[in-house]
């Protein structure tokens, strides 16, 4: 298992090679990455990521390990980057591996509603008229009732 | 008892984090405390249901208990991901 | 979308960062690779897979061009392989890219779930002792009810 | 008629493919000349629950037409994935 909080940017294309080289015991590997994506307006400048250092790393261990157990998974991987990023980059990403796929997509899909509104992460978006946090939204809580 | 405060009602307090002498026995009693202080923190707190705490790291219910508590954080929902 | 069916392995890390920096508008990105696993009892010495030329890419196609409708999806990527493979390599990935996370699992587990039942493939294991056709499980033609 | 096997249909049969000269007019009709053949034959279609078709690279039932069909093939389920 390992979990990363990290203002730098990281290489996609390099953490999914090796999490899935390491696991030929593992049939299915199952990745997630968040981009930022711009507003429907196309008017995003940056988005800016504050968190709760300490705090953050706990709670992603917290989720990542329940995941881990309640699949039964080989392994799990949790990148999420906090600071300025500008559309298109990525933000974070989680990688799971399993036997079985049913188990590597769902644990991904609970770690990504987990960290959603359980990690202590909050996103601002800059736009030239101005600055915004971004609101919770009710469906991410609700995703949580699924678990 | 350090007190820290992020996103909007860091912004709306002014600061980020403070040490607060306090016998608040509870997450509720120390928010009445800080209330009570100025405009501003009336202002972050005057809705609970837009806030979030935690205390010493773990997410907790606002009538939670301060005993022993190293550190306290007030915070809307979280959005990361 | 990218529909590929090849005997020569593929690099998942290069293909997934490909996958992924082409999606600047897109909010989430999903992969699924699959593994070679050894067998409990770990002496799989290799599998060969095999497929009708012509229909594959036919059956993928239509397989991603249903998921790409049906959930919006900004992208879809297929690799599959056939031929001769060792435990640890490869077989196949699939990535979908969507604005929002949910559209991207679910269309990644109904390519799967579509590719495990519906794309002619084969897969035999040899061991030591002997070969043997994989066999379809219930469960996989039971996961398609669900879409 | 161009007829496929795959699999382990293709190791009874012993051929991966074949032309035949058929009039059959559904899927089922051609796999009753088919069993008529040889023993290999018979065996290999059986158990038909245990096989699939597929007429011009489409997935079919047994009692599908053959009207204009160019290509016929019989294999076990599929294990992609």
């Amino acid at each position: 298992m390992r979990i990363s909080v990290q203002g730098a940017s990281f290489d996609v294309g390099a953490e999914t090679a090796n999490f899935t080289a390491g696991h030929s015991d593992m049939g299915a590997i199952v990745t997630f990455t968040g981009v930022v994506r711009d507003n429907d307006a196309g008017t995003l400048d940056r988005m800016e990521i504050e968190h709760y250092p300490g705090m953050t790393e706990k709670a992603l261990t917290e989720i990542a390990q329940e995941a881990q157990t309640r699949w039964s998974l080989g392994d799990v991987l949790v990148i999420h980057r906090h600071g300025t990023l500008k559309p298109g980059e990525m933000i974070m990403m989680v990688a799971t591996a399993s036997r079985h796929r049913k188990n590597a997509f769902e644990a991904a899909e609970y770690l990504m509603d987990y960290l959603k509104s359980r990690a202590p992460f909050w996103k601002k978006e800059f736009t030239k008229d101005g600055a915004e946090w971004v609101d919770a939204k009710d469906e991410d809580e609700t995703a949580l009732t699924r678990w | 008892m350090k007190v820290l405060y992020f996103a909007w009602v860091r912004e709306r307090i002014g600061l980020p984090r403070e040490t607060v002498e306090t016998e608040a026995t509870t997450v509720a009693d120390l928010v009445e405390e800080l209330r009570a202080r100025e405009e501003r923190y009336a202002l972050a707190f005057s809705d609970l249901s837009a806030l979030r705490v935690a205390v010493d790291q773990e997410l907790c219910e606002f009538d939670a208990p301060l005993a022993g508590a190293h550190e306290v954080a007030f915070f809307p929902p979280m959005t990361g991901g």
